[in-house]
């Protein structure tokens, strides 16, 4: 009657892990894509 | 000013010879149409309410062809770049252009409005505001189509790439069109045709400003 | 040839970053006290609002770089163009992703076509877009230019495509904005937003090395002989 | 006094992605010379014709053309480039095509100014036809006549034997000399060397996008492989 949501911690743990998941996927791929391109950029300058 | 004159004869006689593509866009927008009448089912009352709907959804799938094949004739030969070298100026290229293209989609569609007519029993007395509604929105189609067709056109993937840039950013001009539209179809007790048309307008200007400005930095190396 | 700095700087930013989410995830998840009316769904707030601030300021900082691009012609702004265009676009799309989590258990739908919410989708569309136009130009100089002006252009594009949903869906309830909670509720938001913003002003200038590291590949072969080449001329990399 | 420079080259490097097209290209030509640019396939003569008629931009250097910056002050009036594409609206008619040059150049574009510029190519009997309908070596007729239509100081024609028959061979010729007598200055690239030799007071020879040779055509190397048996120079 009071219009309390009650309960909806699932939709609060959902939340926070989809946060962490995208924010901590793309962090990932952005270092493994700088260390990728600095072993390339490194191995080009050793090259012939 | 001359060479917009120039341009615009120019693009206008590009388009006279290819009437046959402009056909054949008009029977893309027309199949369309027959299309999603079948995605709705033969209920006339949701056929009527939501012709405005189709009839602009229609337009923006022909308008990326019409909007492609207008920088063909441009890239094939690399005519474009001939006459930036004339020199001819980029934002008389541009504004001719545009504004050929918005002719083309204006009399798009004003042709699919007696296709939605028949198929969706869809008409309005006001034909007047209508025509009004579709330059504003056709407006808006043409000066950001024209200026990203001629990245597009340059790329790979291009049929793909238009599209998938120019839905997004015409979002506005989809919204009110069909709103303005909607209104003059099913009748406006609220007077809210006005702010629709003017929020299409306010599109038109910022989009006509920003496509002048940049064309010359997109075609020039 | 331009050297790209090894400075550790972008690392420290992210390291911070997620020590102050941690913080502010903690403080939000368990120590806030549960809100009134929402209840303890209120909580996705603490984690929305900072997204949202942030998604928007690294939008807002591409359309800086853009037309830093346009202006200057160097190939560092380029490199932070392609970085900030792709940060914003994830975290619109999580912005994006949060509000259908929201949006279920308060409205009972995952999308309710919220002005907000809906301009975020168009913005992930139109910058997806250019992220996919970048992918398709093999010219590097009119793949700067061409995504540095659609930059502009669906920058510009944002507050007319915010005003038409906006009125098209005006029989919408009226929005809960975080201004309206108490004191006690702004701390949690506060750390996250500094600990997002920390995160992915980091994350850019990693990714603007990458896109510099990329670039110097692609257009920066040594020039054979370098005997009588005319010194200040535009040599392009950087971060 | 000494002679005006029409064109000056200084340093130019151009790079397509990770290869150098031109690597410290740096040449003058005078005012009214006629200058051949030979070299083999991919050597940077297209390049280097791009670079000058500023269809794009050199990535290091400095190109003058009648003592002007082209990338800043208006000088693009006064060059003309015939190129690889021709330039041409191919759904339009050879006519309308000069048309719209004349247009923008707000030069007479009445019917029979541009007759006679299409009657100078030996194509006055088609001007009224589409070029989709053109053959390769017809369309190269209505470049060249396009070019002329600029009446351009500076003219750039790249390979303008291309395509052509014995006769289109001669009309290149007469069009090279009558250019010259109008005091233009123009470059030619082209494969055909006794032709450049016999019609060009000076040569540059293009090796790998590095100039080889400049100097006058009579002391221009032969470059390997071409002593003129393979090559058909025509009538």
């Amino acid at each position: 009657m009071s219009g309390v949501v009650e309960g909806g911690w699932e939709f609060v743990i959902a939340a926070y892990a989809v946060t962490a998941a995208v924010l901590g996927a793309y962090a990932v791929s952005v270092f493994v894509r700088h260390s990728a391109e600095k072993s390339r950029a490194a191995g080009g300058e050793k090259g012939p | 000013m001359s060479g917009l004159l120039v341009a615009l004869r120019k693009d206008l006689l590009l388009q006279w010879r290819g009437k046959a593509q402009i056909v054949a866009i008009f029977a893309f927008g027309a199949t369309a149409l027959l299309l999603f009448s079948f995605a709705i089912g033969p209920d006339s009352l949701a056929l009527r309410q939501h012709a405005a709907g189709f009839l602009w959804l229609g337009l923006l799938l022909a308008s990326t062809l019409s909007l492609a094949e207008s920088f063909e004739r441009e890239v094939e030969e690399q005519a474009l770049e001939g006459l930036l070298l004339l020199p001819a100026s980029a934002r008389a290229l541009y504004y001719g252009k545009a504004l050929a293209n918005w002719a083309q989609l204006a009399l798009l569609g004003a042709a699919l409005v007696p296709v939605m007519v028949v198929l969706y029993d869809a008409g309005t007395l006001r034909l007047l505001s209508l025509l009004g509604v579709i330059l504003l929105g056709t407006a808006g189609l043409s000066a950001p189509g024209t200026l990203y067709a001629a990245m597009t056109a340059q790329a790979r993937a291009r049929q793909t790439l238009l599209p998938l840039l120019l839905f997004p950013l015409v979002v506005p001009v989809l919204l009110a069109a069909v709103k303005a539209t909607s209104l003059l179809i099913l009748g406006d007790p609220m007077g809210q045709l006005a702010p629709w048309a003017t929020l299409l307008a306010a599109f038109d200007v910022i989009h006509w400003a920003l496509g002048g400005l940049f064309f010359g930095r997109v075609v020039e190396d | 040839m331009a050297r790209v700095a090894h400075n550790r700087t972008p690392h420290a930013l992210v390291a911070a970053g997620v020590a102050l989410l941690l913080a502010g995830s903690y403080w939000g998840l368990l120590k806030a006290p549960r809100e009134i009316f929402m209840g303890d769904v209120q909580r996705i707030m603490y984690v929305h609002v900072p997204t949202a601030w942030n998604a928007m300021l690294a939008l807002s900082f591409a359309f800086v770089c853009a037309v830093c691009f346009l202006f200057t012609n160097a190939w560092k702004w380029d490199n932070r163009l392609e970085a900030a265009m792709e940060m914003g676009v994830v975290l619109s799309l999580l912005l994006c992703t949060q509000g259908a989590i929201w949006a279920k258990p308060t409205w009972g739908v995952w999308w309710d076509w919220d002005p907000r919410l809906t301009t975020t989708a168009v913005m992930v569309f139109a910058f997806g877009g250019i992220l996919a136009l970048r992918a398709f130009v093999d010219d590097p100089v009119k793949r700067a230019v061409w995504s540095a002006v659609a930059c502009i252009v669906a920058f510009a594009d944002v507050p007319i495509v915010y005003f038409s949903v906006k009125w098209w869906n005006s029989l919408h309830q009226a929005q809960s904005s975080p201004q309206t909670v108490s004191r006690a509720f702004h701390w949690p938001l506060r750390i996250n937003a500094f600990g997002i913003l920390f995160l992915w002003t980091g994350l850019v200038a990693l990714r603007a090395r990458v896109a510099a590291l990329r670039l110097q590949s692609e257009i920066h072969p040594p020039v054979p002989e370098q005997k009588s080449a005319p010194a200040g001329a535009p040599v392009p990399g950087g971060a | 006094m000494r002679a005006m420079i029409a064109i000056a080259a200084a340093g130019l490097y151009r790079r397509y992605g990770r290869r150098w097209a031109l690597v410290d290209v740096s040449f003058e030509v005078p005012a009214g010379a006629l200058v051949m640019v030979t070299g083999r396939n991919g050597s940077g003569k297209t390049t280097l014709l791009r670079v000058l008629a500023t269809a794009i931009r050199a990535d290091r250097g400095m190109v003058t053309i009648l003592g002007k910056d082209p990338q800043r002050e208006p000088v693009r009036e006064k060059i003309a480039l015939l190129g690889h594409r021709t330039y041409l609206y191919e759904p339009l008619t050879a006519l309308e095509n000069l048309a719209i040059v004349a247009r923008f150049l707000g030069r007479d574009s009445r019917r029979k100014a541009l007759l006679e510029r299409l009657e100078e190519v030996g194509l006055a009997d088609r001007a009224d036809d589409p070029v989709q309908t053109f053959s390769a070596g017809m369309r190269q007729r209505l470049a060249l006549a396009r070019v002329l239509q600029q009446e351009a100081e500076v003219v750039l024609l790249d390979e303008p034997y291309g395509h052509l028959d014995p006769p289109g061979f001669l009309l290149v010729d007469r069009v090279l000399q009558r250019l010259r007598r109008q005091g233009a200055t123009v470059l030619i690239a082209t494969h055909l060397l006794r032709r450049g030799r016999a019609l060009c007071d000076r040569g540059l020879v293009l090796e790998a996008g590095r100039l080889s040779f400049a100097g006058a055509t009579s002391e221009m190397p032969e470059p390997p492989g071409a002593d003129g048996a393979g090559f058909a120079e025509g009538a």
